[in-house]
Parts: C-alpha cells; sequence; structure tokens
C-alpha cells in the first residue's frame, strides 16, 4: 500500500579495530517490521545508528526509497523516528511539557493530539509530574507517546520494551502493528521478540559478535 | 676561531638559539624514526592477532 | 577519470611506498641546504650594522617561524581535504603536523626570545610577533590534547580536524588583533623578517634555511605519514605486503 | 486490556513531516522553540544559572585583595580585570551548554530532527549568551565601579560587554561540541577556546579601558562586533559538524 523502502546493502562498519557490521543487508518495506536480534555487542544498536544517518560506514550503502540516504540527509531525517536506549525528555520538564519540545522541534502539535497520545501510552494521571518523579517505565511510555506524534513513516526503535511491565510490552506491540498497518515501516533492536500478532509483516534478522 | 665563538658578545645568545634549533630539529627526526618503527611492530602484531580477516 | 586516479594516489598502499620512497630525495637536499646556510649564517655574512653579530639568530629564528606558521596551514587543509571528502590519508597527514609545527613553534618562541634579550635587556617582552607565536603554541597544545583525548582513532581525526580548520580561520584575525593591541602600548618589534634590504650575503644564506626547513618538514612529514597511515590500516592484505618485501 | 488489541480504532492521520503533510515546523520556529526551551530549563535550575556570576563577583574581588586596595592603583587594570573575569565565568558555563542534552539524547533527536542542526544550535548558543552573557554585562559595571571607574563609563562597559560575550558564546560554543564526548573536559575546554578568545579580549579590554578613561571607545567595540558577525556565521556551522562527528 506504499512504497516506503529502507534497504541495507553490504553494510561495513569498524568501531576501532572491532569490525561491527560485517556486510550486513536487510530490507524492510511499508507494512513491514524488521526485528535486530543477537547479542550484546552484536552491533543492533550501531546498525540503527547507520540506518539513520548518525554513523557513517565504511562500506556499502543505506537506502531509503531507492536513493542514498546521504543524498539528502535531512529530507530523510524528517521521515524517520528515533527511539534511544534512553528516552530522550528533560527531568527538570513534565511529560507534557517535553513531549510539546521534542515533537514541536518536528511539526506543528495540536492539543487534542497530545491528549490523546498521552492517553493511549496510560499517561494522563502523571503528564504533569516532572519527569525527574517518574518511574523508568513511565518515561519509556512517554518516549511512545512521542514516537506516535511524530507521525512519520520510519521508525528506529532500540529495545522499545525496556522497562515495560507486561501491558506495556503489548502496547508497544499495538503500536507497532498500527503503525505498519497505516503503511508504516519499522526497525527494532529487540532482546525479547515483540509482543506482536504473528503473520503481518514481523521478519527477524540476526547479528553475530564478530 | 676565538672572534667567531664570542660572536661579537652574543655568544650567550647566539649559540643558545642554535643549539636549541638543531636539538629540536634532531629530536623530529628521532621521533618521527620512532613512531614509524612502533606503528610497524603494532600493525605486525595485529596481523598475528587477526589473522586473515577481511 | 580523474577522481580515481586521486583516490589511488590517496590509496594508504601507495601512499606508503611513495612516502618510503621520496623521504630522501627531500632529506638530502634539506640537509645540504641547512648545512650551507648555516655556514653562509654564521661564517660569510657580515656582522648587521645596528644589532652586531646577534641577528645572525635570523638565520635560525625565521626559519622556525615560518615553519611554524607553514605547518599549522599544512596541517589545516589536511584536515579540511580528511573531513570533506572522508580521506584517512589527508586525517593522517594532519596528525603527523601537530608534533612538528608545536616543536618549531617552540623553536620560535625561545630564539626569538633569545634575540630580543640584548636588545631589550630582558628575555621577555610583549612584542607582537612573540606574543603572537606564543598563541600559536597554545593552538597547536590544544589540538594536540583534543586529539589524545579520544581512543578512537577515527573520531579523533575528525573532531580534531574541525579545531584546526577553526583554528585557521582565526590565526590571521589573532594576528592582526594581537598587532593592533601592541601598536597602542610600545614600539613595533626589533625583529626584521626577510627585509628587503638586505644585502645577497645576508639574504641568500637565510633563504637557503627557509628552503632547507621546508624540505626538512617534507621529509619528516612523510617518514611520520608512513607510520600514522600503517596505525590506521586495518586491511591486512597489503600490511603483509608493505612489511614483507 | 485497554491498550492492547485495539489497532485500526484510534485515530491515524497520514504521516506528517513525510514530505506529504504541510504541517512541519520552519527553521525558524524550530529554533525558537529550541531556545525557549533552554531557557525554561535554566529557571528551573536556578542555582547553574547564578554560579558564573557569583564567580565572576569572586574573580573581581581578588583583584583589591591580592594588587591593593587603593582605587588609583586598582583603576588602570579595571579594564583588564572585568574582562579576564567575564571570559572566564563566560567559559565556566560552556561546559554545562551540549552536556546535558548529549546525555539525555536531545542532541541525537535535534540531529534526527529533519531541521538543521546549525540553526538549533544557533538557538542553544543565543540562549546560553542570553543567560551569560546578558547577565555578565549588568554586572560588569558594578565590578568597574568598584574598581575605580566613573559613573560615566557605565554604557561603554555595558555595551562591550554585551557585544563582546557574544563572540564568546559563539567560540565557546566550538569550544563545547568539540569536547562533547570527553569526560572531565574542563581543562581541555578553556585550553581550546581561551587561544581563540584572545581578539575578543584585546578589543573588548580595549573598549572598557576608553570608556573608563571617558574617551570615544566606538572603534573598539565596532570591532567586537565585527567578530561577534563573523561568529555568527561560521561558529554554528562548525559547531554541528562537530556535534555530528562526536554523535557517531
Amino acid at each position: 500500500m506504499s512504497d516506503f523502502c529502507l534497504e541495507g546493502e553490504n553494510v561495513h562498519l569498524w568501531r576501532g579495530d572491532h569490525h561491527v557490521l560485517r556486510g550486513v543487508r536487510f530490507q524492510v518495506r511499508g507494512g513491514e517490521c524488521l526485528q535486530l536480534t543477537g547479542a550484546n555487542g552484536a552491533g543492533k544498536t550501531t546498525l540503527l545508528r547507520t540506518a539513520c544517518g548518525l554513523a557513517y560506514p565504511e562500506g556499502g550503502e543505506i537506502t531509503w526509497c531507492g536513493e542514498s540516504i546521504r543524498k539528502d540527509m535531512q529530507a530523510f531525517h524528517a521521515q524517520l523516528a528515533y527511539l534511544g536506549h534512553e528516552p530522550p525528555l528533560k527531568a527538570e520538564l513534565s511529560a507534557r511539557e517535553n513531549l510539546e519540545y521534542w515533537v514541536g522541534v518536528r511539526r506543528l502539535l495540536a492539543d487534542e493530539e497530545l491528549e490523546h497520545a498521552l492517553q493511549r501510552v496510560g499517561a494522563q494521571q502523571w503528564a504533569d509530574r516532572p519527569v525527574r518523579t517518574l518511574s523508568a517505565g513511565q518515561k519509556r511510555r512517554a518516549a511512545l507517546a512521542g514516537l506516535t506524534l511524530m507521525r512519520v513513516p520510519l521508525w528506529l526503535l532500540d529495545e522499545p520494551t525496556t522497562n515495560l511491565d507486561a501491558e506495556g510490552q503489548r502496547l508497544v506491540g499495538a503500536l507497532i502493528a498500527e503503525h505498519l498497518q497505516a503503511g508504516g515501516l519499522a526497525l527494532a533492536a529487540v532482546h525479547h521478540e515483540l509482543a506482536m500478532t504473528a503473520g503481518q509483516g514481523l521478519q527477524r534478522l540476526e547479528l553475530t559478535v564478530a | 676561531m676565538k672572534a667567531f665563538l664570542d660572536m661579537g658578545g652574543y655568544a650567550a645568545y647566539v649559540w643558545p638559539s642554535y643549539a636549541l634549533t638543531l636539538t629540536v630539529m634532531v629530536l623530529n627526526i628521532v621521533g618521527a624514526r620512532r613512531l614509524l618503527k612502533r606503528s610497524r611492530k603494532d600493525a605486525l602484531r595485529r596481523l598475528m592477532i587477526g589473522g586473515t580477516e577481511s | 577519470m580523474a577522481w580515481t586516479w586521486f583516490h589511488r594516489l590517496a590509496s594508504p598502499p601507495h601512499i606508503y611506498r611513495i612516502a618510503g620512497r621520496l623521504t630522501p630525495w627531500l632529506g638530502w637536499p634539506a640537509a645540504v641546504l641547512i648545512g650551507g646556510g648555516l655556514i653562509g649564517g654564521l661564517v660569510l655574512a657580515p656582522p648587521d650594522y645596528q644589532q652586531g653579530d646577534g641577528f645572525r639568530i635570523i638565520y635560525v629564528h625565521a626559519p622556525s617561524a615560518w615553519m611554524s606558521l607553514m605547518v599549522y596551514t599544512t596541517m589545516a587543509v589536511a584536515a579540511a581535504i580528511g573531513l570533506i571528502w572522508r580521506m584517512k590519508v589527508a586525517h593522517a597527514v594532519a596528525a603527523s603536523c601537530a608534533p612538528i609545527g608545536a616543536s618549531f613553534t617552540f623553536a620560535a618562541l625561545v630564539t626569538g626570545s633569545l634575540w630580543g634579550a640584548p636588545m631589550w635587556g630582558t628575555y621577555w617582552q610583549w612584542d607582537p610577533r612573540l606574543t603572537s607565536e606564543l598563541i600559536l603554541l597554545f593552538l597547536y597544545l590544544g589540538y594536540m590534547g583534543l586529539r589524545s583525548a579520544f581512543d578512537d582513532v577515527q573520531r579523533a581525526d575528525r573532531v580534531s580536524a574541525v579545531l584546526a580548520v577553526v583554528g585557521v580561520v582565526n590565526v590571521p584575525i589573532i594576528h592582526y588583533s594581537v598587532v593592533w593591541w601592541n601598536s597602542l602600548h610600545q614600539a613595533p618589534s626589533v625583529m626584521r623578517l626577510g627585509a628587503p634590504t638586505m644585502p645577497p650575503s645576508m639574504l641568500v644564506p637565510l633563504l637557503m634555511m627557509l628552503l632547507g626547513f621546508t624540505l626538512f618538514f617534507g621529509a619528516l612529514l612523510l617518514v611520520r605519514l608512513r607510520g600514522e597511515v600503517l596505525s590506521r590500516e586495518r586491511s591486512a592484505s597489503w600490511i603483509r605486503e608493505a612489511l614483507h618485501p | 486490556m485497554r491498550d492492547s488489541g485495539t489497532m485500526g480504532t484510534a485515530l491515524r492521520p497520514a504521516f506528517a513531516a513525510g514530505g506529504m503533510g504541510g504541517s512541519a515546523v520552519p527553521a525558524l520556529a524550530a529554533a525558537r522553540l529550541v531556545l525557549a526551551r533552554d531557557l525554561k530549563l535554566a529557571f528551573r535550575k536556578r542555582s547553574q544559572l547564578v554560579q558564573p556570576l557569583a564567580f565572576f563577583a569572586i574573580v573581581t574581588t581578588l583583584f583589591p585583595l591580592g594588587v591593593s586596595p587603593e582605587l588609583p592603583v586598582l583603576r588602570p587594570m579595571a579594564a583588564g580585570v572585568v574582562w579576564a573575569a567575564a571570559l572566564l565565568s563566560s567559559l565556566l558555563a560552556l561546559e554545562l551548554l551540549f552536556r546535558d542534552d548529549a546525555q539525555d539524547g536531545t542532541l541525537e533527536q535535534y540531529a534526527l530532527s529533519g531541521r538543521s542542526l546549525t540553526w538549533l544550535l544557533a538557538a542553544k548558543t543565543a540562549a546560553h549568551w542570553l543567560l551569560t552573557g546578558v547577565p555578565l554585562a549588568l554586572m560588569a559595571p558594578l565590578a568597574g565601579l568598584a574598581l575605580g571607574a566613573p559613573g560615566a563609563a557605565v554604557p561603554g562597559i555595558v555595551a562591550s560587554v554585551a557585544v563582546g560575550t557574544v563572540a564568546l558564546s559563539l567560540i565557546g560554543s566550538i569550544g563545547a561540541a568539540l569536547t562533547l564526548g570527553i569526560r572531565r573536559s574542563g581543562a581541555l575546554l578553556s585550553l581550546l577556546t581561551l587561544p581563540l578568545d584572545i581578539p575578543v579580549l584585546i578589543f573588548g579590554a580595549r573598549a572598557t579601558e576608553l570608556a573608563i578613561g571617558g574617551q570615544a571607545y566606538g572603534v573598539p567595540v565596532q570591532l567586537l562586533a565585527a567578530l561577534a558577525v563573523l561568529g555568527l556565521t561560521l561558529a554554528p556551522l562548525a559547531a554541528a559538524a562537530a556535534v555530528r562527528i562526536n554523535l557517531e
């Protein structure tokens, strides 16, 4: 239903003397989610950072919709949302304020939208408390709300279920499934399989330690 | 010869200048050679460990 | 295409081989020129009518000062090339430049102070040339400090390259601001460098020294460059070739 | 079970900033938001705001104690003292310029926002200036008066420090961006930044000196402004390049 497509072709990357990514290949199309699995140090995070253009591969190429992501990096970035290990939230601001600034840098945000997203992750109760007072799981949920608010086709998620309870993990699965159904695509580094209905669009790529 | 060494009374300034500059040059030569030698040794060590990688 | 030629020239094995072969071609002429310049400067050149034999310091001070700026510029240009084209060899050149440049900046500073001492009656004056040279030394030290703060050579290369480029934009600004500052407070420098009024017997040794130092820098750079290129290289095949001929 | 298995029922408009939606934020508006965020954060953590100013006050106090309490002795050095203190205070706050944002991943989000990182960093630097440069410009005359400057010198001191700190913040942003990935970067940051700050020090101290002497200080202030403009065009670019490299 959509022609979005993220592809990695023979990607090589070193960290110092360590050959982390050794000719990695992948292809994710609209409606698909690629789970990256592998032991610690296998390069899951590195591959995510390479896919979004933060890290520069020494060999191979990443393409978005058939064009190298290096061609117009800014336009490519406008189409992706990256969620790293730590939710990018300021401890001194409330969850709501954090989302206003974080998402606001990218797009105009209507109040109802923000309200809806906060509700979706179950944040109504604590949306106005300083992030400093929130639990790790609540922070993660706030970050997920930010993710849905970006309204971008490409999600890059690094361990999206960390610190989440069983219900939170199902929430991640549901959000991704919804995203895929709308034609989006996702690349997720995971330790445990995502809690998603098997079948539509779920793929796996196993990375190994050098 | 003595007049030459005396440098018209400026010996205390001229000779240290030349000595220092030449020392800097010699140290540079030694430093550069040592760097090359160490890099060679490191590269060989990596060859031993890395085996046939790429 | 011109570009493939450019990249093959800049490929590490090629550079390693060429640099090794070229070193003596720069090193020996440098030695001859510097030796000739020394004799010309210390023996053949007549004493200056004002500064007597004290002016002979020019034959080591001026080339050192020239090196300090020339090496910094080389470093910045190499760093910019490395940043723009992601060329490892260019970064290796920049890395090789810093310690050479810093050491000659130090030499220029000390010889300048020794030159000024009999004229001023003190070893240190806030003379604009010396002050600029001192700041340049700080720039070198900052560059080397930044480089050594990173474990990853790749990152050290790129971060310090940004600093080198920023620094080279600033060098003229710093120089002119220091001259401007100095003109408000004291008389101009006693160090006249490369004055066009010099008689040939004084000028020729100076030119020999300048050229000799430049070639010497080239030779040093090539030796260091080989080391830096080796330490950046991961592909084993050519290292094996290069080290076991 | 509220959250799971409800796919499709939620409102999900098409992707907004994906090149088809028109609601993407222009660079300037995004930069303004970054500026507002930094200001709000600073006022939530007031102690960090006050520290550079207290530092400035202490440094200027050291000179009468260390040199002489007599104003005729202090007056000739007042300009230099004020500027050296301003330089060091501005430097003190620099280490924090990008540190927090780098640690919590905000900088990464900026780099991946699809907005110009140069603009966003320029906005952060503007916030740094508003939070340290402006208060310093307001405090500098007090220090000047305490060191024997006449009351008529106040406008000149404020003008020179206000303009000079713009350049200091910009130059400093490069240093802060370069040392982003280094733990305990304080000393290195000073070593990188201070030599580049020297022209600002020279022109700034000269303008202040002229103001204290009751003379026209227009020329050095114009030179300071020229440095600030040059910094404005180049520093955010260099800082953005350095941040990208450190995020790599």
